[in-house]
């Protein structure tokens, strides 16, 4: 875990408030969002952590924490949580965040979601033969489930070609003006 | 009449933003006025005295007092007027502090804003009326709601005072939750042990008439006079024959009866006595149960009894008591844990409450106090305990600590661990919550002496594995995830209202919070009052609370009703309605309104006429609105006091 | 109408026997107006009067026969204020015999006085389809039913609420006049607030205070107890001021509110030609609206205002 | 007349999970539903896109939601439904955040486009139990799959979270276990059956989907399972393609079948291995299926 | 705040006494600044008011009239406010026809808690009430003013 100095970012928790509509003060951290979160096994933070962190003010832990690009978003501490804060709905946030700040600890989840997201801009659809090139590009990971693609191949669940749909300019329309509103 | 204006500085509260001697002198030109003052508080011991000398001095009828709410010293002044010789409702009060003084920030604006509330309540003053309280009779009983260990002590102190007491308890016996307990923190004594005594007590008592198996059906009158219809229900049992001799269980062939007594985790008999020490010590029948009740054949237990006290065509009866005080006693119920998806819902048999292990600990429980799992009988070894199960729970509607889980969670560790010194306890909590005599000493008991593991965080969810099950939880001290198989979960479940809470405080016209407890009249000096004259509180129907804090209010509310009734009649509020029977035309308008019954149409002069019962009227007034000849009028409110009023500040 | 009146005789003269009393209309001084005819024997039968001269509500007599057998003739309106005395029970059903009439229109003898210019011989009125036809010296006058005829003529239910005991003629709605005059209502509402005020310290200016228009209201039910004139309580103070004029209109209209069935007798009766059911009529278009009741419909109801929902659909609470 | 919905296949019904999206097609026909595929329908930005911003994957599934919105009256449609838990997630949030007035205006200024998104959104699941009843599946049984040990897995968002998705209970779904017992398989309790897989981790943190999946492999095989069946294409290509990296990383063998719910519909429903496209399987259903036609042929 | 600047207007208020009698004590315990120009009617229960004391307060030459009782299934008397609601929602329809402006008068819950809900009521209604300006005399007739007056009106300011 990389130290980071005691820095309290107060304006940090009314930021994510903001972001992700949740009211932070309510968790009284119980960690049954721990309890039941499947990946927190592989976590730097566990889920009440991240919670404290946010409540505290610690922005730099929170948003290069890699525990927010491990969330596999199963809905498990929002449907648990006992003052019905949508904890996934923050970790969405934090992710958001962290994204425009430039605090992205798991590069290469941020690279996969990079990759899938230029499909889609691409194609309009999800072109995963195409996707995976791109992600074994971008992080170097050449080898990245190469063991998989004789088998995906040979039952045909790895389309050769991408189905690009027709109004393809649409699309690109959506990002350019997406990325036109984001500056 | 002549009428004195007293203006109060009340320090610098009212002068710093009035002109209080503005407004006293503005006074002196309003009609009937005849002595104007201003005073730096009105409502200190020379203050008052000012007021007794002026009255004497200038021959007063009434008197006006600008000061503060009428909510805070309306009734201190009525005193004084009545140590002047006056009447207390020749009095008038202006509020020029909270609606002036402290809200208003310009002087001027508000100097003028004082003076004429002044007038407005000098223009009410000159209309008001000499009124007299009156007496009525009251009835020297007292009956209290729900025979737990609160409505016990509540009965037992009235009776001991010298009052009639009528017991009604739901249930087929007295002892409420106490009498399922094992035992009791922090002293680890048993339950049956302290409660019994006064359970026979009760049985004994010559004041006390009881009525187990009976609940409320309606209540109507008053303070000192209320009339309350008690529904006995058919226990198909002669309980003036029967003599709880148990024959009547032994005999009966319908024994796969689930067990309330026992929380359902036992079984027992269709006619059954519910357990050993039970008050009255009757037998009844479980009419879903019975196969004589459901098939028509059967019949076993009356062949044996030996008094002949079976009655199958037994109906429900009402019965009518007099009371002059009412003791609402009715405890709480346990939350219902299979809202809890993640812990099972109720599926996994192994999955229990507290109180069912409470019955498990129990030497007169089903298992007569051996630990068993109720899948498959086997003593479990590992046990994990969670607290806060429908406490501190927004997401489920229960967002308010129970108060008492932490204690008696601790409680059954410590009884764990000796029956089964082998047994390794668990708890996941969230705080340990135990204010109160030797109550932390005794958590950390558990914990230090035997050997309790104590986790800090929830529990996400309870899983079946290989025939026990996987407990996931979090230790946030740790920052883990926690996972333990366990033989036997113990579900701290919370406190909430008693079922049909809500509607016996509509039938005794009290207030109860969202979750169905009862109101108290303030939360801090008068906590076991209610809104209602005469109806009093004890014990968790209130908010959940521990064994002595229950007996406490069942010997404070005991207390209230003692001081109520040591009189041997009632003054009655004379602000209330009356009606002109000159004006009345009798057309019932008022009486449709009235939401207390305190209306009823008489004949005078073979004229319909409407008439009201001065002890029911609470004195709201919407009758008198209703009154199209304004023959109904509501005293120290009338019409014309209203009116001067609104003239006062109009024109 | 001819053949409605000699079954309404032949009715009443079968039920007189039984009876105290049966109120009726004959004709009276104004031609224009039938007055009303208390009938006690046969005799007085053949006196009864039938066209659209009936004007008046006669249900207001009903409460002061109490204790009396009385029947009554009662248009289909008039069953309406019949209906509101039984919900008050301030008569009762057993002892009133209703004779219901297939009602064509009534006339409105202000208006009706005004269009012909002067009510002198007049020997019939008869409605005819989309006119109404004044028989003036033999000669006929024509005029549309919006120039003559009473404003609650339009859009008329006819409604007898299953009530009448017997029934003249044939059941059934009565005839649709389409679109009736502006009503001082509408009138208003094209005004702002001051006008609006302006237009009721005119209008009540002339008003004499003579309380006809209190004595007409068949709800009226206070009668010489009136919160008008007592002083306890005071509501109206004796001075010849618009505004205390305007205020018993007020108290008039909050009395009646839920319970007026726009009878239109406290304007017939007035006067001055006040448009004093204006305010009553504003009220209960608003009844209508949030407590979804009409008055003189069903006599088991309980109107409105001696009710309440816990919950209030139609009432929109302003948020602060 | 016959319910007629807009059908959202899903990025993944072109490759990974075409079983899945042809035998869905061919259940809802056999049941009487329509399906009116949303023409030009783009990719719904999936987690990708919510994860990266709220406002990119709004316009992403908006796109989809106006589309079937130009078509709605004029097809008479009944609403959207998808088999893809993932898809619908996102387009029911999309749903879900247009009611904010403000959001509304930048999606609709990104779009270029009005949005009306007023077309109830449902899963193809929640319409053949809810709407349908499991029963009308049942009458369509001709070889019931009588001897078949199976286990449901719901995955995560099937019915998370709940008031969003507003479908089953969220911790103990009976939707499935209901279908499946009425296709005549035996339904085994499993404790796992709404427990996350590893979703999209799969291709950068494998261990995370070795470690999540295997559980579940390993708690099914301990119900004594002779399959897992599912509704979603991500938790079917986590536990049946990914299993050599599971079996790998764990040290374990399993080698039970992962089937699509709608893939053993269609086989009750005698429309064939081949139809249902069985060979797409990457863990070999064959013995199993040998083992219940086997089964059936016994019994006739 | 704006309003308490330049002319007041009169503002009536008719309040229970058990909520939101008590709750503008609150606020004035909490020293929640409000405009100056509203005087308080106390009355047992919104049930009490008599629709015709609102009236008599506008004839009388009121600016505005603010009723304010407990919330809904809270009233002491537990319907009274109940009866209120009706009442003064029938009311709602007679003032603009005789020339009362709607904004002139409302009706509002405010329970003894809500110090901070009884400030903003008074505000935004003073507020509301100042848009609309004096209400419009009569001008005919004077002699009722003289009658009902106090004798000697006072003038020490």
């Amino acid at each position: 875990m990389p130290s980071h100095p005691n820095v309290i970012d107060p304006a940090f928790t009314g930021e994510v408030q903001r972001e992700s509509e949740q009211n932070l003060a309510l968790c009284y951290q119980c960690g049954n969002c721990t309890a039941g979160c499947p990946v927190s096994f592989a976590y730097d933070y566990t889920v009440n952590q991240i919670m404290r962190l946010v409540q505290a003010g610690r922005k730099r832990e929170a948003l290069s924490s890699h525990a927010i690009w491990l969330c596999a978003s199963c809905e498990t501490c929002t449907t648990r949580c006992p003052n019905d804060i949508d904890v996934a709905r923050v970790m969405d946030a934090l992710r958001h965040m962290a994204r425009r700040e430039d605090m992205v600890s798991e590069k290469a989840v941020g690279a996969f979601w990079k990759s899938f997201l230029d499909s889609v801009e691409k194609h309009g659809r999800v072109y995963e033969l195409g996707l995976m090139a791109a992600y074994a590009g971008r992080t170097g990971r050449m080898f990245t489930d190469v063991d998989l693609a004789p088998m995906a191949l040979r039952k045909g669940k790895l389309g050769l070609k991408a189905h690009d749909i027709e109004k393809i300019a649409e699309i690109r329309g959506i990002f350019d003006r997406y990325r036109e509103q984001q500056q | 009449m002549n009428i004195g204006v007293f203006v109060c500085h009340c320090g610098s509260n009212i002068a710093g933003t009035v002109d209080t001697e503005a407004v006293a002198k503005a006074a002196l030109e309003y009609r009937e006025v005849v002595f104007a003052t201003d005073a730096m508080y009105a409502c200190s011991e020379p203050g008052q005295a000012g007021i007794v000398e002026a009255i004497g001095t200038y021959a007063l009828d009434g008197v006006v007092v600008a000061s503060c709410t009428p909510r805070m010293h309306e009734a201190t002044f009525r005193r004084t007027l009545e140590r002047a010789g006056l009447n207390r409702y020749m009095f008038e009060m202006a509020n020029i502090r909270e609606h002036v003084s402290w809200v208003g920030k310009d002087k001027a604006a508000n100097t003028r804003k004082a003076a004429e509330l002044v007038h407005m309540a000098v223009e009410k003053l000159r209309r008001n009326e000499r009124l007299q309280a009156g007496e009525f009779d009251i009835a020297k009983r007292v009956m209290v709601i729900g025979g737990g260990v609160a409505g016990i002590q509540a009965a037992l102190d009235c009776a001991d005072g010298g009052l009639e007491v009528v017991l009604v308890e739901r249930e087929p016996s007295i002892g409420g939750k106490m009498s399922k307990l094992d035992k009791t923190f922090p002293t680890v004594d048993c339950s049956s042990c302290i409660l019994g005594p006064k359970m026979v007590d009760v049985a004994q008592h010559p004041n006390i008439t009881l009525y187990a198996l009976s609940e409320v059906d309606s209540v109507d009158g008053f303070v000192g006079n209320f009339n309350v219809t008690v529904r006995r229900k058919a226990a198909y049992v002669d309980w003036d024959a029967c003599t709880g001799c148990g024959e009547c269980a032994a005999k009966c062939p319908s024994k796969k009866t689930p067990d309330r007594f026992n929380e359902f985790i036992g079984l027992t008999t269709a006619i059954n006595i519910p357990f050993p020490q039970a008050i009255p010590k009757k037998a009844s029948i479980n009419a879903n149960a019975c196969i004589k009740l459901t098939k028509g054949k059967c019949g076993a237990c009356a062949k044996v009894c030996p008094t002949g006290a079976i009655r199958f065509d037994q109906k429900d009866e009402l019965v009518t008591e007099k009371v002059g005080a009412i003791i609402a006693a009715t405890g709480y119920d346990l939350f219902d844990f299979t809202k809890y998806g993640e812990y099972g819902g109720g599926r996994y048999p192994d999955v229990i409450t507290a109180m069912q292990y409470e019955r498990l600990l129990s030497a007169s429980g089903p298992t007569e106090g051996h630990i068993r799992r109720p899948s498959d009988g086997a003593e479990p070894r590992d046990i994990v305990f969670i607290q806060c199960v429908g406490s501190r729970d927004k997401s489920i509607g229960r967002p308010y600590c129970t108060g008492f889980c932490c204690m008696y969670t601790a409680k059954q560790t410590i009884l764990t661990k000796d029956h089964m010194p082998d047994s390794q306890s668990y708890v996941f909590y969230m705080d340990i919550r135990s204010p109160g005599k030797n109550y932390d000493e005794f958590t950390r008991r558990a914990m230090e002496e035997y050997g309790a593991k104590y986790i800090r965080g929830r529990v996400s969810a309870i899983q079946p594995k290989n025939g026990r099950y996987l407990v996931k939880g979090a230790d946030t001290l740790l920052g883990r995830q926690v996972e333990i198989e366990a033989d036997l979960v113990v579900l701290a479940v919370g406190a909430e209202a008693a079922r049909g809470a809500g509607e016996l405080a509509e039938k005794l016209r009290i207030s109860y919070d969202p979750y169905g407890f009862f109101l108290e009249g303030h939360p801090k000096l008068k906590p076991v009052e209610t809104n209602t004259a005469g109806v009093y509180l004890a014990g968790s129907c209130q908010g959940p609370k521990d064994i002595p804090s229950s007996v406490a209010q069942g010997g404070a509310a005991a207390a209230k009703a003692l001081s109520l009734l040591s009189k041997d009649k009632l003054a009655s509020d004379p602000q209330v309605s009356g009606v002109k029977l000159a004006r009345c035309i009798g057309c019932g308008k008022c009486e449709s309104v009235c939401p207390f019954g305190a209306i009823e149409m008489i004949e005078f002069r073979g004229m319909p006429k409407a008439s009201i019962i001065e002890t029911v009227c609470q004195g709201c007034g919407v009758c008198t609105a209703a009154c199209p000849q304004g023959a109904a009028q509501l005293r120290h409110f009338t019409d014309n006091q209203i009116l001067a009023e609104v003239n006062a500040l109009c024109l | 109408m001819a053949s409605s009146l000699d079954e309404l005789k032949t009715a009443i003269r079968k039920a007189l026997p039984g009876l105290d009393v049966v109120i009726a209309w004959t004709a009276g001084p104004d031609a224009l107006s039938h007055a009303p005819l208390f009938i006690t024997e046969e005799a007085d039968v053949a006196r009864i009067e039938w066209d659209p001269r009936c004007s008046q509500n006669l249900a207001g007599y009903l409460p002061g026969l109490r204790g009396k057998k009385a029947g009554i003739v009662a248009k289909g309106c008039d069953v309406r204020s019949i209906v509101e005395l039984l919900q008050e029970k301030l008569i009762d059903r057993e002892d009133v015999v209703i004779f219901g009439l297939d009602c064509q229109g009534a006339v409105d003898a202000r208006s009706a006085r005004a269009a012909l210019g002067s009510s002198r011989g007049v020997r019939d009125v008869a409605i005819d389809g989309a006119s109404v036809c004044f028989s003036v010296n033999g000669e006929p006058r024509f005029f549309s039913p919006g120039e003559v005829l009473q404003s609650k003529c339009f859009g008329c239910a006819g409604a007898d609420a299953g009530l009448c005991d017997h029934f003249a003629g044939e059941r059934g709605l009565p005839p649709q006049f389409g679109n009736p005059p502006e009503s001082t209502l509408e009138r208003l509402e094209a005004m702002d607030m001051e006008e609006r005020l302006r237009f009721w310290e005119t209008q009540m200016s002339r008003c004499i205070r003579c309380y006809a228009c209190r004595s007409a209201c068949p709800l009226c039910v206070c009668q010489d107890h009136c919160a008008a004139q007592s002083r306890e309580p005071h509501w109206v103070d004796q001075t010849d001021h618009p505004r205390e004029k305007l205020m018993f209109q007020a108290i008039h209209a909050l009395h009646t509110a839920g319970r007026c069935t726009e009878c239109g007798e406290c304007e017939r009766a007035c006067p001055m030609g006040l448009p004093v059911m204006t305010l009553k009529r504003a009220l209960n278009r608003r009844i209508k609206d949030v407590f979804d009741y009409q008055a003189g419909i069903d006599p088991n109801q309980t109107p409105p205002l001696f009710e309440f929902r816990e919950v209030e659909t139609n009432i929109k609470e302003r948020e602060w | 007349m016959s319910p007629r919905y807009a059908y959202y296949p899903g990025c993944s019904g072109l490759g990974s999970s075409l079983e899945y999206d042809t035998s869905t097609r061919a259940m809802c026909e056999s049941l009487g539903v329509e399906l009116v595929d949303i023409p030009d329908w783009n990719c719904c930005g999936s987690t990708p896109a919510h994860a990266v911003d709220h406002l990119l994957s709004a316009c992403l599934a908006g796109r989809n939601l106006e589309i079937a919105d130009g078509m709605a009256e004029e097809r008479k449609l009944d609403g959207i439904i998808t088999p893809c838990p993932s898809c619908l997630k996102n387009l029911k949030t999309t749903q879900r955040s247009l009611s904010d007035p403000e959001f509304r205006r930048k999606v609709e200024q990104v779009l270029g486009k009005p949005l009306r998104a007023g077309l109830p959104i449902k899963s193809v699941l929640q319409v053949v139990v809810e709407d349908l009843g499991v029963e009308a599946l049942g009458r369509l049984v001709k070889t019931p799959l009588a001897g078949m040990r199976v286990v449901p897995y719901y995955g995560c968002i099937m019915v998370r979270p709940p008031r969003l998705m507003r479908f089953d209970d969220p911790e103990n779904p009976m939707a499935l276990d209901n279908l499946l017992r009425e296709l005549g398989a035996e339904v085994l309790p499993f404790a796992l059956k709404t427990d996350c897989c590893g979703a999209a981790l799969g291709t950068v943190r494998k261990d995370v989907v070795a470690r999540l999946s295997g559980r579940i492999l390993d708690a099914a095989v301990e119900a004594g399972a002779d399959a897992i069946v599912t509704a979603c294409p991500l938790c079917q290509m986590n536990l049946d393609m990914r299993r050599p990296q599971i079996n790998r990383a764990n040290r374990s063998r399993h080698n039970l079948p992962v089937f699509y719910y709608s893939q053993l519909a269609g086989l009750a429903s005698g429309q064939g291995e081949a139809a249902t496209m069985m060979d797409k399987l990457c863990v070999s259903p064959r013995l199993l299926l040998n083992s219940l036609a086997q089964h059936t042929g016994e019994r006739a | 705040m704006s309003v308490t600047e330049g002319k007041e207007l009169r503002i009536i208020g008719f309040l229970c006494n058990w909520c939101s009698y008590a709750g503008a004590d609150t606020a004035g315990v909490g020293r929640f600044a409000q405009p100056t120009d509203l005087r308080i009617v106390r009355l047992p229960c919104t049930g009490r008011i008599n629709p015709l004391f609102i009236v008599r307060a506008f004839m009388n030459g009121a600016d505005g009239v603010l009723v304010s009782g407990c919330h809904p299934r809270d009233c002491h008397y537990s319907e009274g406010n109940f009866y209120a609601r009706r009442r003064l929602e029938t009311l709602k329809a007679l003032l603009p026809v005789i020339g009362v402006d709607p904004g002139r008068f409302e009706y509002t819950w405010v329970s003894a808690s809500e110090g901070q809900r009884w400030r903003s009521v008074v505000a935004s209604f003073t507020e509301q009430v100042h848009a609309l300006g004096s209400m419009p005399r009569f001008m005919s007739g004077t002699s009722l003013d003289l009658c009902l007056r106090p004798a000697v009106q006072p003038r020490v300011f």
